[in-house]
C-alpha cells in the first residue's frame, strides 16, 4: 500500500468519525454558507462543530504550512482529502477570502512577522476578510486609484473611497490597495495595506445591486490609522501583489462557465420548462440556441481542464486566466438569458416560494455582472490582445 | 405607397406624448411605484392627464368618443411610453382591449369603448396558460349551461389583470388542447363568482396576474365575436399587440441606448473618455444601426395595420422578432457598457433591462414570432 | 389628364416603338450588359440600337440637363420612365461609371468647358470611364495617397499607382486623385484629375480575384501628363468630390443587401436545395438562421427606403449611407454564407455547365469584397461612431 | 483520467509532421496542383516522403506495418497538414480506409491495410448521395445476385475517388431510404464494369468525384462488416472522421489567424499599425479565445475515441461543430482582416477560405453536428 493509500484510509476513517450527519449534504442556499468572524452566527451546533474540527487539523487550508496552522498536505494529498469530502458530500467548512485571497498572497510576499500574526486565525476562521481595490473612479483602471496614505512616520493616515468591497459589512479586517507615491508613474506609487474595519475612521454602505441583492459595499475611510508593519511586501510595491491576487480573482470568476457537479445542465433545465417532441426539445429555435450554448460549455469546461493539465505538466500556456475568465463569464450570461428565454413569464417571477424557476429572476442579473467584476471582458480582451499576441 | 415618415399630425402627437411621458411619468415615477410596491401599480393623476389628451381613445372609432387616429399614432404614444417605462394602462386597455372590441364585438359591446376612451373603463387580456406564449394553446374549458357557458381553467402573464374591469379570456369551446378552431373569446367580469385575480411581481415593477376562474358562469352575451371562431380576430388582436410592443422595445432601447452613449462621454479610466476606445465604438455603431432597422420595421408594421395589407401579421411578427432581439442587445450593452455603476440599483440603465425582458416574451419572444416570419414566408 | 399622365403615356408608345424586342428580357449574365466606350463590342444590333436610340432623348442620363445631351427629366418623370422600362422588362441602355460617378461629379464641381468636353460622350456611351481612387499604401486611408502630380505650368506631371480599378483594361479615360501638394495636411493637398487612358505613361495589370475572377485593375502612371484644364474643381480641393463620390459610391454597394425583383429569396433557394417538412425547411437550425437573415433583411430593405422617403420629405437622417453600406454588404455576406450551408456539396462545385447552384462558389466568393470595397466595414463603423454619435 | 496534454512520443510526431508539410508540402504546392489541374491533385514525392515517415500507418494495427499509434498522434499530423493546406491520400484512405478496414474488414479483407500503411494503396469512401451529409439517406440500391450483389446508384463529395484502388460504398440492401438498419458496406474496385468515377473541381483545389453505380456486380467478399448491419461502424467511422477533419480545421483555421495577426503588424494605415485598433484586437482576441477552445476539443475527442469512451461521438461531433463554426469565422475574418490584398488570389488567406467551406461540409457541417450534440445529449 502506498502513502497515499494510507493517507486515504485514514482521511476516510476520520472524516467519518468527525464529520457531523448535517454537514453531509449540498447546501441548500446562502444561509448554509459557513464564513466565520467575529460576529458570525453559526447556523447549528454541527456547523461550528464541524468549523472547528477541521480548522484543528489545517484542513481548512489544506495545502497551507503547518507552522501557520494550515494541514501541510503535499498536492496529492490534497486532491485525496477532496475527494474524500465530495465522496460523503461534505460541505466546505469554511468560505473565505483569507483563504482564497489575501492568505495566499501574505504567504507568498508578507514577512514572517505578518504570517504569524493573520494566517493562523484566517485558518481557524476567526478573522473574516474584505477586499478594498476597487474606487468609484478607478474601474477597469485599477491602478487609476486615489486612496491616499500619508506617510507619519510610524504609520500611514489613509483617506479615501474603495467600492465593490465584497461583504465588508460583516468583515473583520480589510486588505486594501493604497496609493502610497503619487509622484511616479501610477503603477509604482501603489501598496497593499491591511487594517481592522473597527479602526477609527472606517465606514460601510451596503450598495443594493439591480438583482435587489446587496452582497458589496462601499467603504469610506477617513483618516484611518494603518501601522507601517501592516504593509505586504514592500512600500510602493503593491502593485505585483496586485496582479497576482487579480490572476487568482479571474480564474475563480472565471469558474462561473461551469456546471457544477449535482446542477442541472441548461438543457435538462430547459427540457423540464419547455418539454420534448420527438425527443427534441419542443422550441426548434431555442434547440439551436442551446446547442450551441452546449457545445460551448464543452469547449470552455474542457480549455479549463487543459489549462490545468498544461500546468501541471510544466507546458505553462501562460496567461490563461484572462481567455477562461472571459468565456467563462459569457457563457454564463448567455445560460441565463436561455434559461429566462425557456421558462418564459414563469421565469421572472420576482418573488415567491413556489416560482417554477425559483430565484432565476435575481440570478439572470446577477450574472451580469460577471463580465465586469474582476476585470470586465473588455479588459480581458486587452490583456490578450497585448500580453498574448502582441498587438498594440 | 405610403412614404415610411410620420405625418404632420403624427409626429404633433409624438412631441404630445413625449412631452407628457417626459413630465408626467419619468422614469422615477416607476422607481417609486415599484419601491413602494404601489397596490393600483400606476399613477391616477397621470392616467387622468394622459386620458385628457386622448391618449386612451386613439385608436378606438369617434362615434365611441375616441380620435379613431390609427396604429402610426398610437405606436408612437407607446415609443415614446417606453423612453420613460412609464406605467399606465394604455396598452392592455388602449390597444389591446379597444382592438378586441373593434375586430369582434357586437354593438352593444362595443359600448365599452366609449369608457376605454375616456379612462373609465379598464380591460385586460388573458390568453397565456404557460410561460411561453402559445395563443393556441387553451386548456381552459368553456362548457355550455343553459344559455350561457361555464368556464374553468387558469391563466397567467395577464397584462393589469387585477386592475381591470373587464377580462378577455381565451376559452375552448371545442376541439383539442391545440387546435385552431374551438376557441372562443369571453368577455369576463373579474367580480364574478369563481373568478381569482392574483397580482404577481416581476422584474420591470409592472402589473401582471394570474387569473383562476373556478366554474365561472357567463351568459351568452358573454361571448366576443362567434363562438368557436376566436382564433381569427384573436390573432389579429395579437399582431396589432406584438407591433404596439415593438414600438415599446423602441422607445426604451433607444433611451437605454442614449444613456449610454452619453455615460461614455462623461466617463473616464485611463485618463480618456470611454467613449474614445474604438472597440466601444464600433459596438455602438452596430446598435446604432440595429436601432434603425427596428425603426424602420416597426413604422412600416403600423403602416401595414393601419391599411389592413395583407403582409401585416408578417411585418408585425418581423418588427416585433427584431425589436425583442435589439432589446436585448442594447439592455446588455447598456449594463456592461455602464461597468459597476450599471449593477447598482441606483443607476436606472438597470430597470431598462429589466423592463425590456418582460415585454420581449409577452405575446411572443423572437423564437416565436421568428418562427411565425418564416411559417408566413413558406419556409 | 395631368402633364404627369401625359409623359407617361407618350414614354410607354416610344418605348413599345423603339425598344427592340430582345431588349425586353432580363440580362441572362454579364456579357448582356452594355458597357459602351471605343473598343465596346455590342453583343447585337438590337443593343446597339437600343443605345442609340435611349442616347438620342438623353435617357441614357435621363435627369441630366438636356444642353449637356441628358434627358432633362424631372424626379417625377424619371421615375415613369424607371417604371414603364421595368413594365417591359427593358434592360438598361447603358452601365456606365460615367453616368454612375464621375459625370455627376463634373456637373456639381466641373467648369462649363469639362461640362461639354465630357457629359456628352458620356451619354452617348462612346467614352467608358474607371475609377483611380486607391492605391497599394492607402485602402482605408484613402486621404494618404501617394500618387504625386508635379506641376510643370499648363500641366502635371503624374507618377504613381492605382488599384481596384474597375476595368482599367477596359476603359477610355480616368478619374483620378492625386496629391497636387504633399507640404499640408493630407486632406488638403489632393486633386481630382481626368486624363484619357492612351497617355503614355498609362499601363494597367488584371488583379486575379480569390473567386477566379479579374474585374479589377492595377493602374501604373509613369510620368502621364495630365493637362490643367482637367482638373475637377479646383487644384488641391479634391478631397471634397473624393467624399462626395464616396457617399455615392457606398450608397450603389449597400444596395447589395436587397434581393433584386425577380431573384429568387434565400428563403426559397434554401427551399430548393433541402426541402420542405411537414412545410418547414427540412434542416431546423438552417431554418433559424435564414428566419434571421429574412428579419434583418426585410429590416435593412425599410431602412433603406425611409431614408429615401425621409431624403425627399425634406427629414434629412444625415450620414445614413454608411449605416446602409455597413448593413447591406453583412446581409450579402451572410445570405451568401447560407446558400453555401443550403445546397451544402453541391453548391460548391467550382466548374461545370449544370451545377445546381450555378457560379454560387463565385460569387460568395465575391462577396467577400463588399465589406472592403467602397470603404470598409470598419470604416463605416468609424463614420457611423464619429460623425453620427459623436464619439471620439 | 488522462491529461489533457501530449505525451512526449505525440509532441516529437507532432513536430515532425510540421517539419514534413512545411519543408515538402507548403501552401504553394496546393497552390500548383490548383493553377495546373494536376491529374493527381497530390504531389507523389510528397506522398512517398510522408509514407516513409509512416504517417500514412499510424492508425494501421502494427500487425500490418503501421506503427498503431492512435487517434491522438494521427491528429497531430492532420492538424499540421491543415497549417500548410497539404493535398494528400493521408485522410481518404490514411483516417477512413484504415479505420473502415480496422472496424469491420475480416482478416482477408484487412490485408488491404498493408497498402495503406505502405502507401500503394489507396481507398475513397463514398457516402454521400445529396450536396448535404445524411449518412443513413441511401437511396443506392444493392440486390443480391447469385452468391453476390448488383449495386446502383451514384454518390458524390468522395474524397479521393478518382484515385481510389478501392472504393468504400455504403448501398441499402434492405430498409426504406432514411432507415438505419439495411445499409451494407461494400469494398468496390473502381475499375469494376458499371463504376463510373468523374473527379469534379472545387473551390480548395482538392479531390473530390462522383462516382456512378450502374449494374456493377460484387461477390459476397465485398461486403465489409455485415450485411445490413453498416450503420454502426460507419457512424463509428464518421466519428473517427469527424474528428481528424476537425483537427485539419484547427490547423488550417491557427494558421490562417496566425498570417492575419502577423499582417496585422504589418500594414499601415492613417500612419500607424492596424495592430494598433482597439476594435480590431478585441476581434483577434475574441478568435484567439475560440481557438483555444477548440484545441481542448480536438485534443478531448481523440483521447475519447482512442480510450474508447462512450463520450467519443458527442465529443467528436461537438468538435467538428465548434471546429467547423470558428473556421467560418476565423477565415472570413482574415479576408476582411487582409482588405483588398485578402480579397486577391496572389495572397494565401483566400486559400485557407477555400479550403474550409469544404471541409466544414465533409461529413457534416455546424448545424448538423450540433444537431447531432444535442440529440445525444438527450434534447
Amino acid at each position: 500500500m502506498t502513502d497515499l493509500d494510507t493517507f486515504r484510509q485514514e482521511t476516510r476513517a476520520w472524516l467519518e468519525e468527525n464529520c457531523p450527519q448535517s454537514m453531509r449534504s449540498p447546501m441548500k442556499s446562502d444561509k448554509d454558507v459557513c464564513w466565520g468572524g467575529r460576529n458570525f452566527k453559526f447556523q447549528s451546533e454541527d456547523q461550528r462543530l464541524w468549523l472547528e474540527r477541521m480548522a484543528d487539523k489545517g484542513w481548512t487550508a489544506p495545502d497551507w504550512p503547518t507552522e501557520y496552522g494550515g494541514g501541510g498536505l503535499s498536492r496529492e494529498q490534497h486532491k485525496v482529502l477532496l475527494e474524500e469530502m465530495a465522496r460523503i458530500q461534505a460541505r466546505p467548512p469554511l468560505n473565505s477570502f483569507g483563504i482564497w485571497m489575501i492568505g495566499p498572497a501574505i504567504l507568498k510576499f508578507g514577512s514572517e512577522a505578518l504570517k504569524q500574526q493573520h494566517l493562523p486565525p484566517i485558518v481557524r476562521g476567526e478573522i473574516r476578510w474584505c477586499q478594498g481595490y476597487s474606487e468609484p473612479g478607478a474601474g477597469s483602471d485599477l491602478a487609476g486609484l486615489q486612496a491616499r496614505a500619508e506617510d507619519k512616520g510610524d504609520h500611514f493616515i489613509v483617506n479615501g473611497q474603495k467600492i465593490w468591497t465584497s461583504y465588508a459589512d460583516k468583515a473583520d479586517w480589510m486588505f486594501a490597495l493604497v496609493r502610497t507615491n503619487p509622484d511616479v508613474k501610477k503603477q509604482e506609487g501603489i501598496s497593499l495595506v491591511l487594517f481592522d474595519m473597527e479602526t477609527p475612521g472606517v465606514s460601510t454602505r451596503p450598495i443594493k445591486l439591480i438583482s435587489g441583492e446587496s452582497p458589496f459595499c462601499e467603504t469610506f475611510l477617513d483618516d484611518v490609522r494603518v501601522e507601517k508593519d501592516q504593509v505586504v511586501g514592500e512600500v510602493d510595491k503593491g502593485w505585483t501583489i496586485a496582479k497576482y491576487l487579480l490572476t487568482h480573482e479571474r480564474s475563480m470568476i472565471g469558474n462561473m462557465g461551469s456546471t457544477a457537479a449535482g446542477q442541472k445542465t441548461l438543457a435538462e433545465l430547459a427540457v423540464d420548462a419547455v418539454g420534448l417532441e420527438d425527443g427534441k426539445l419542443a422550441d426548434p429555435m431555442l434547440r439551436t440556441e442551446i446547442a450551441s450554448w452546449a457545445i460551448d460549455s464543452i469547449g470552455y469546461e474542457l480549455t479549463a481542464e487543459r489549462a490545468k493539465d498544461q500546468a501541471k505538466s510544466g507546458q505553462g500556456v501562460g496567461n490563461v486566466s484572462a481567455m477562461l475568465k472571459l468565456a467563462g463569464t459569457e457563457l454564463n450570461k448567455r445560460r441565463y438569458e436561455l434559461l429566462v428565454a425557456a421558462y418564459g413569464s414563469e421565469g421572472l417571477l420576482w418573488e415567491g416560494d413556489d416560482r417554477p424557476a425559483g430565484a432565476l429572476p435575481q440570478e439572470w442579473l446577477r450574472t451580469k455582472g460577471n463580465s465586469i467584476e474582476g476585470g470586465t471582458s473588455e479588459v480581458q480582451l486587452n490583456i490578450i490582445a497585448k500580453n498574448i499576441l502582441g498587438l498594440g | 405607397m405610403q412614404k415610411l415618415v410620420l405625418t404632420e399630425e403624427q409626429q404633433m402627437l409624438k412631441d404630445a406624448a413625449q412631452g407628457l411621458f417626459g413630465e408626467q411619468a419619468p422614469v422615477s415615477q416607476l422607481r417609486k411605484l415599484r419601491d413602494e410596491k404601489d397596490p393600483l401599480g400606476y399613477v391616477p393623476e397621470f392616467w387622468n392627464h394622459a386620458v385628457e389628451l386622448g391618449l386612451a381613445g386613439t385608436l378606438v372609432p369617434e362615434s365611441h368618443g375616441g380620435s379613431e387616429f390609427g396604429h402610426v399614432g398610437m405606436g408612437q404614444v407607446m415609443e415614446e411610453g417606453g423612453r420613460t417605462l412609464a406605467a399606465s394602462p394604455l396598452f392592455a386597455s388602449g390597444v389591446l382591449g379597444a382592438c378586441a372590441l373593434i375586430l369582434a364585438g357586437n354593438d352593444s359591446q362595443k359600448e365599452i369603448l366609449n369608457g376605454i376612451a375616456d379612462g373609465s373603463h379598464l380591460t385586460a387580456l388573458a390568453i397565456d396558460e404557460t410561460g411561453r406564449h402559445q395563443p393556441l394553446r387553451v386548456a381552459t374549458k368553456a362548457e355550455a349551461q343553459g344559455d350561457g357557458f361555464v368556464l374553468n381553467g387558469s391563466k397567467t402573464f395577464v397584462v393589469d389583470g387585477h386592475i381591470a374591469n373587464t377580462l378577455i379570456v381565451s376559452a375552448r369551446t371545442s376541439g383539442g388542447e391545440r387546435d385552431e378552431s374551438g376557441i372562443t373569446l369571453f368577455l369576463v367580469d373579474p367580480k364574478a363568482e369563481g373568478v381569482t385575480v392574483e397580482r404577481t411581481i416581476f422584474p420591470d415593477g409592472r402589473n401582471y396576474a394570474k387569473v383562476t376562474l373556478d366554474n365561472v358562469a357567463v351568459g351568452a352575451d358573454a361571448v366576443l365575436g362567434e363562438k368557436d371562431q376566436g382564433s381569427a380576430p384573436l390573432q389579429k388582436l395579437l399582431d396589432i399587440g406584438s407591433a404596439h410592443l415593438a414600438a415599446e422595445l423602441l422607445g426604451l432601447s433607444s433611451e437605454a441606448f442614449d444613456r449610454t452613449v452619453a455615460y461614455m462621454k462623461e466617463r473616464k479610466q485611463f485618463g480618456v473618455y470611454i467613449s474614445s476606445f474604438q472597440a466601444l465604438q464600433h459596438r455602438a455603431a452596430h446598435m446604432w444601426s440595429e436601432l434603425e432597422q427596428v425603426k424602420s420595421m416597426v413604422l412600416k408594421a403600423f403602416m401595414a395595420l393601419d391599411a389592413g395589407d395583407e403582409q401585416a401579421s408578417m411585418l408585425a411578427s418581423a418588427a416585433k422578432a427584431k425589436a425583442s432581439q435589439v432589446a436585448e442587445l442594447v439592455t446588455n450593452e447598456g449594463v456592461q457598457l455602464h461597468g459597476g455603476m450599471g449593477m447598482t440599483d441606483e443607476y436606472d440603465i438597470g430597470l431598462f433591462m429589466k423592463r425590456a425582458r418582460p415585454v420581449q416574451l409577452l405575446l411572443g419572444d423572437f423564437r416565436y414570432h421568428a418562427d411565425r416570419v418564416a411559417g408566413l414566408k413558406g419556409f
